[in-house]
């Protein structure tokens, strides 16, 4: 068994990280980036997502095949985000009430 | 013919004796008995109603029951046939009893998780019962909302609990598989070494892992909706009713290939024993699994080209639901394919491999009809496409399932079924099905909607063939379940090998022992090479 | 009617091309069928087991037969996929001079109200050769307006307007079905499309209409409502003028636009704070439960016979 | 010591690696069960949107970010947990398990208080429903109930979190667990760190993406 065990510095460092990202985010949300805020939003929400997958659930170490389940389930979610709106976005595209 | 006085070897079955014994097994091997006895009395069940239906369908006029029965007899049904019998008839059996013996491995990876997973299925079976028991459930298995959450008020409730609580038995089922699969090959079992049947399972876990969630949330939305009316599919605040069809598909189309990928797998079991042959292109068929799998997750909106949902999304869900039909199409070809220059017995599992492949060439093909926008304007929610997924379910599924049935009843108990009995209800089957479900797609393109309790009397004919099928297929049914019952008794014994098959489940006794194997095996040939099994061979071809 | 008839009589401009399209599909689905039967019986026989020990020589694939059958079929599909999604763009985009008729579903009848103030229950009569278009929602749950001679079918969903089309070519008496399961009388739920002569069309219409067209029965809804208190017709109200809405891209608070066609003039009515025009304080009361769905679209003919602008092209954008 | 092998498996380290795959494969089916919610919620959001803003904008953002803090700090407990259960450091194990327990008890003992604020303000979904400031009640309510549905399945996996580790306490305190063998406190990491992701978003998309919007 080849076990990484991390330091603690690493584990605070990664805590510390993820105090300064949510507050980041706290107060950039009342900034009014326009659409922006969304992203931003999302974008350091997947930020700290990837800390806390890296480091504390040890992805960086583990197998080949850990990342690919965390990978595949990812892109499952985004199958079913994207062809759900694929309907909800293109309503109304030809005019016609209901098509 | 009963076994003389041999001195009793010990399997799985004689090992520990006692109700106790059973119900606390952590044995892959019971369970799947346990599940094989649990999932008979569902299909019986489903079958009890199929026949009220079905004689309710002789007349136009709806005299036998009222139409609220009526609706409430499809519906438990689809309920009891799809959730508790389709669903983990072929995988929770069979894959629970073969699987870890197919990769060569002494069980599942979480035996405890296993038996787990039975219980769950029951304790969702007692509250699906229940609901039935009470007053039944009549909103269709399909659940649409708004009627389910406003306006029916019948069991809506506990029914969706027994699906929801149903569904984390085969999400831990399907688990339990992808983590075996991966980690308890025995040395030498590569992964193209695997049995088709392992690879069909791998990729009915990834649906069942990946899809079955989806539905769980679902259900726990339209249980938060019908109690607490908070909207989120109702119209008249602001919710969809169409994102609740999107939601339900996301699962419910992939759990049409829950179904159908594991009889697939028996299927090339089936056609490469019993025609001594490689499967025509292994690894092809291999990858096909796969790629239904993946690719039957960005199909679902083809169930609804007339819901209301935008003509673009129909228009992106037709196109890719033909990437599906391609690598079934494959799948037929390389086992039609592999009958070439083989050896092949009529054995009675090889009938039902027949069947399957010829009832399931019908479902496809039928499946690009409706998956054409134009025709499927026509013939959604008709009898067509009730045809179509009975060709797929029944003809496809329950082939499948009846051949491994033939196929692995002397490994399961050590016994042999009567062939001519099997033959005979084989054929009774197969022309029973055709009859019941062929007048259907007549029926449909004629314009004759499912879920209708009386009819307009032009339809009646074909309502009347299809009954006369229908009771031709319960005799089929029927006569199995005999014999098979008979066997356990007084059929011959089977020893470890009868079929001369390659399987690593074959390698060792029939019953097999408690851990599958006295000694590990070390794999050294691929899947399906018959050299191995052929004493002194004639070669052929 | 023969008692076994194959195929449903063809009564639309849409029945040819289904049943074309069906036809290509049934001969590529006998082709394959049997191709695969015809090689499983010749396989099973001439490759019958003859005795116990034979043993085939193994043949693992051919990459070549693999590519051949992949592709074959492939083309085949995009060539369904193509034609199948044609029809389907041609019955999504009703004609601008259609017909127009009214559609409520509800546990279990439907409810038709022609433009002319024409109602009729579990019927329509609909003149030959001429398009119609139905501009549907339900009441309840979701039902579904099928015309098998026509081979269309639209799902009627509650809270939104769905459309459907047809022309019919052929006058006779045709079943129409509901084809979404809503419950108890689901399969009691439907009747019959008369198709007529024009002559003889026109005399129903004549024989039918008491009371006032779909736009005067509108605005007789919208006096009693008061409506006109507030949406005055030169925009002095309250309320922004409806003269002249239908067809319009309309300005939102927020900076939003959207077009005013059947499914936003129905959201306004029922849940006029959802979408406030720019300019306007959201004062206006919901008409839900006030208001039928039937009332609704009299009041949406009514607020259409207000004119369109000049050079608007007819429809709009669906709600949402 | 009994062996803590199961008689299925040839190795520990065959053992322990199927069931990390295991807890994987779960935590991918959990993705998939809160990814209906998120779906629903993106369609909503999409399509009422000025309501979303309102109700969005009318959640404690203060509280809100401290409970998310306190989340990740119970995050950080729980790792030094595992790494004491890898060094086999059974005393500070036990602490850091305590310590996990509290925080988490924090973020559900805020919930609560936030959800009984709700209460209070008539932000539950149901016939008193009322916000301010929201010209659709409905799509507002639309809000709510999927702001319930969403924190409360969270908070749900949060007690079933809770109960995973004070079984895992009740256990380190008989020494089951050492250096060599610590594959449960390993995995119930993995979901205790996977219900903080979900908390990780939950906190943006309720809380706070349309705080900028003037209102």
């Amino acid at each position: 068994m080849t076990e990484h065990i991390d330091s603690i510095r690493t584990y605070a460092l990664v805590l510390l990280a993820l105090l300064v990202l949510t507050a980041v985010t706290t107060l950039v949300a009342f900034v009014d980036l326009g659409e922006f805020s969304v992203v931003v939003a999302l974008a350091i929400a997947v930020c700290k997502m990837l800390l806390v997958a890296l480091f504390f659930m040890h992805v960086r170490h583990s197998t080949k095949l850990t990342k690919l389940v965390l990978l595949g389930g990812l892109l499952w979610l985004v199958i079913l985000l994207m062809l759900t709106l694929s309907d909800f976005t293109t309503r109304g595209w030809i005019g016609v009430p209901g098509r | 013919m009963i076994t003389a006085a041999v001195p009793e070897r010990e399997d799985y079955l004689n090992v520990s004796h006692g109700l106790k014994s059973w119900l606390l097994t952590k044995d892959h091997k019971r369970i799947g008995l346990l599940y094989l006895a649990t999932i008979t009395l569902f299909f019986f069940l489903g079958g009890v109603f199929a026949t009220v239906i079905r004689i309710e369908l002789l007349t136009p006029g709806g005299g036998l029951v009222s139409s609220e029965t009526y609706n409430k007899l499809f519906t438990m049904h689809g309920v009891t046939m799809i959730f508790f019998f389709l669903l983990p008839s072929i995988p929770a059996v069979f894959g629970n009893f073969f699987l870890p013996m197919m990769i060569g491995a002494r069980d599942l990876a979480f035996p405890r998780i296993n038996l787990l997973s039975w219980y769950l299925l029951v304790v969702g079976g007692l509250f699906a019962l229940f609901a039935m028991l009470a007053g039944g459930v009549d909103t269709g298995w399909t659940f649409y909302t708004p009627y389910s959450t406003t306006y029916s008020n019948t069991w809506v409730i506990a029914t969706a609990l027994g699906i929801f609580v149903a569904g984390f038995s085969s999400i831990l089922t399907g688990l339990n598989f992808i983590v075996t699969i991966h980690r308890m090959r025995a040395p030498g079992m590569t992964w193209f070494r695997m049995p088709l049947f392992v690879w069909a399972h791998y990729a009915t876990a990834l649906i069942q892992v990946l899809g079955t969630p989806v539905l769980a949330v679902t259900i726990v939305l339209v249980f938060c909706e019908r109690v607490f009316h908070i909207g989120i599919f109702d119209p008249a605040l602001g919710g969809d009713p169409v994102l609740f069809q999107h939601l339900f598909w996301f699962y419910s189309h992939p759990a049409v290939y829950i179904m159908i990928l594991p009889a697939m797998g028996v299927v090339s079991e089936l056609v490469s024993t019993f025609s001594r042959k490689a499967i025509f292109g292994y690894r092809i068929v291999a990858f096909s699994s796969v790629a239904i799998a993946v690719l039957g997750f960005l199909v679902w909106g083809h169930h609804m080209f007339v819901s209301g949902q935008s003509l673009f999304a129909g228009m992106a869900f037709s196109f890719l639901s033909y990437f599906v039909a391609i690598p079934s199409a494959i799948k037929v070809f390389n086992w039609t394919a592999t009958l070439y220059k083989g050896s092949i017995s009529y054995a009675t599992p090889m009938l039902y491999a027949f069947g399957f492949i010829g009832l399931f060439t019908m479902g496809g093909l039928t499946g690009l009809f409706v998956a054409a926008l134009g025709i499927d304007v026509h013939v959604t929610d008709t009898y067509f496409v009730v045809a179509h997924f009975h060709y797929i379910m029944v003809g496809g599924a329950i082939m499948g399932y009846m051949g491994g049935l033939h196929y692995w009843w002397p490994k399961m108990t050590g016994r042999m079924y009567p062939e001519g009995w099997a033959k005979l209800s084989a054929l009774v089957i197969f022309l029973g099905f055709n009859l019941t479900f062929f007048p259907q797609f007549i029926l449909g393109y004629l314009g004759m909607p499912r879920r209708y309790h009386t009819y307009p009397a032009e339809f009646q004919i074909l309502h009347v063939l299809s009954t006369a099928g229908a009771s031709v297929l319960a005799v089929g049914y029927a006569i199995p379940m005999i014999y098979f019952a008979w066997s356990l008794r007084y059929g011959k014994v089977a020893g470890a090998n009868p079929w001369g098959a390659t399987g690593l489940e074959w390698k060792t006794a029939s019953p097999p022992p408690l851990h599958n194997f006295d000694k590990i095996p070390v794999v050294t040939h691929d899947a399906y090479d018959y050299s191995t099994v052929v004493g002194e061979a004639v070669e052929v071809g | 009617m023969g008692l076994l008839r194959l195929f449903p009589v063809q009564a639309s401009t849409f029945a040819p091309d289904v049943d074309h399209l069906l036809y290509f599909l049934l001969a590529v689905a006998v082709f394959f069928s049997l191709a695969i039967f015809c090689s499983i019986f010749y396989f099973a026989i001439r490759y019958r087991r003859r005795s116990e020990n034979e043993l085939p020589r193994a043949i693992h694939g051919g990459m070549a037969l693999e590519i051949l059958w992949s592709v074959i079929p492939f083309g085949l599909t995009m060539v369904m996929f193509t034609w199948g999604a044609s029809i389907y763009f041609n019955e999504s985009r009703p004609p601008d001079n259609a017909l127009d008729v009214y559609v409520v579903g509800k546990q279990w009848m439907w409810k038709l109200e022609h433009l002319g103030g024409q109602r009729e229950i579990n019927e329509l009569h609909i003149p030959v050769g001429r398009a119609v278009r139905l501009t549907m929602t339900s009441e309840d749950a979701i039902h579904s307006f099928f015309v098998p001679a026509f081979r269309t079918k639209q799902d009627a969903v509650p809270g939104r307007y769905t459309t459907t089309w047809f022309k019919p070519t052929k006058a006779g008496k045709y079943h129409l079905f509901c084809a979404e399961y809503c419950g108890t009388n689901h399969s009691r739920m439907g009747g019959w499309v008369y198709v007529m002569a024009p002559r003889d069309y026109e005399a129903w219409l004549s024989g039918g209409a008491s009371g006032g067209s779909l736009a005067e029965n509108g605005q007789k809804l919208f006096d009693e409502l008061a409506c006109g208190n507030c949406h005055k017709p030169d925009g002095s109200g309250r309320c922004p003028s409806l003269s002249g809405l239908f067809g319009k891209t309309v300005q939102l608070a927020g900076g939003a636009t959207v077009k005013a066609d059947e499914g936003y003039i129905r959201e306004s009515i029922l849940q006029p704070q959802a979408k406030i025009v720019a300019g306007y304080g959201p004062i206006m009361p919901t008409f839900q439960g006030l208001v039928t769905e039937e009332g609704v679209m009299q009041l949406i003919e009514y607020i259409k016979s207000l004119g369109p602008p000049p050079g608007a092209p007819a429809g709009g954008i669906a709600a949402r | 010591m009994a062996s803590t092998l199961q008689e299925q498996f040839d190795t520990e380290a065959q053992q322990k690696d199927a069931s990390t795959l295991g807890m994987w494969i779960f935590l991918i089916t959990e993705v998939m069960f809160f990814g209906g919610m998120f779906t629903a919620y993106t369609v909503y959001r999409r399509a009422y949107s000025d309501a979303f803003a309102v109700a969005s904008s009318s959640l404690n953002v203060t509280i809100g970010a401290i409970n998310t803090a306190v989340l990740l700090v119970s995050s950080f407990t729980m790792v030094m947990a595992v790494r004491a259960a890898q060094l086999g450091q059974r005393r500070t194990l036990i602490l850091f398990l305590v310590a996990t327990l509290i925080f988490g008890g924090i973020f559900l003992g805020v919930k609560a208080y936030e959800w009984n604020e709700k209460f209070e303000q008539h932000h539950v979904p149901g016939p008193s429903f009322h916000l301010e400031g929201v010209p659709q009640q409905s799509h507002a309510q639309l809000f709510f109930s999927l702001y319930f549905a969403m924190t409360g399945l969270h908070a749900l996996h949060m007690v079933i979190g809770v109960g995973i580790i004070s079984w895992l306490i009740w256990l380190a305190r008989q020494g089951r667990f050492t250096a060599e063998y610590n594959t449960p406190v390993d995995i119930a990491g993995l979901y205790w760190h996977f219900v903080d992701i979900i908390w990780i978003f939950l906190f943006p998309l309720l809380y706070l993406i349309d705080r900028h919007l003037p209102k």
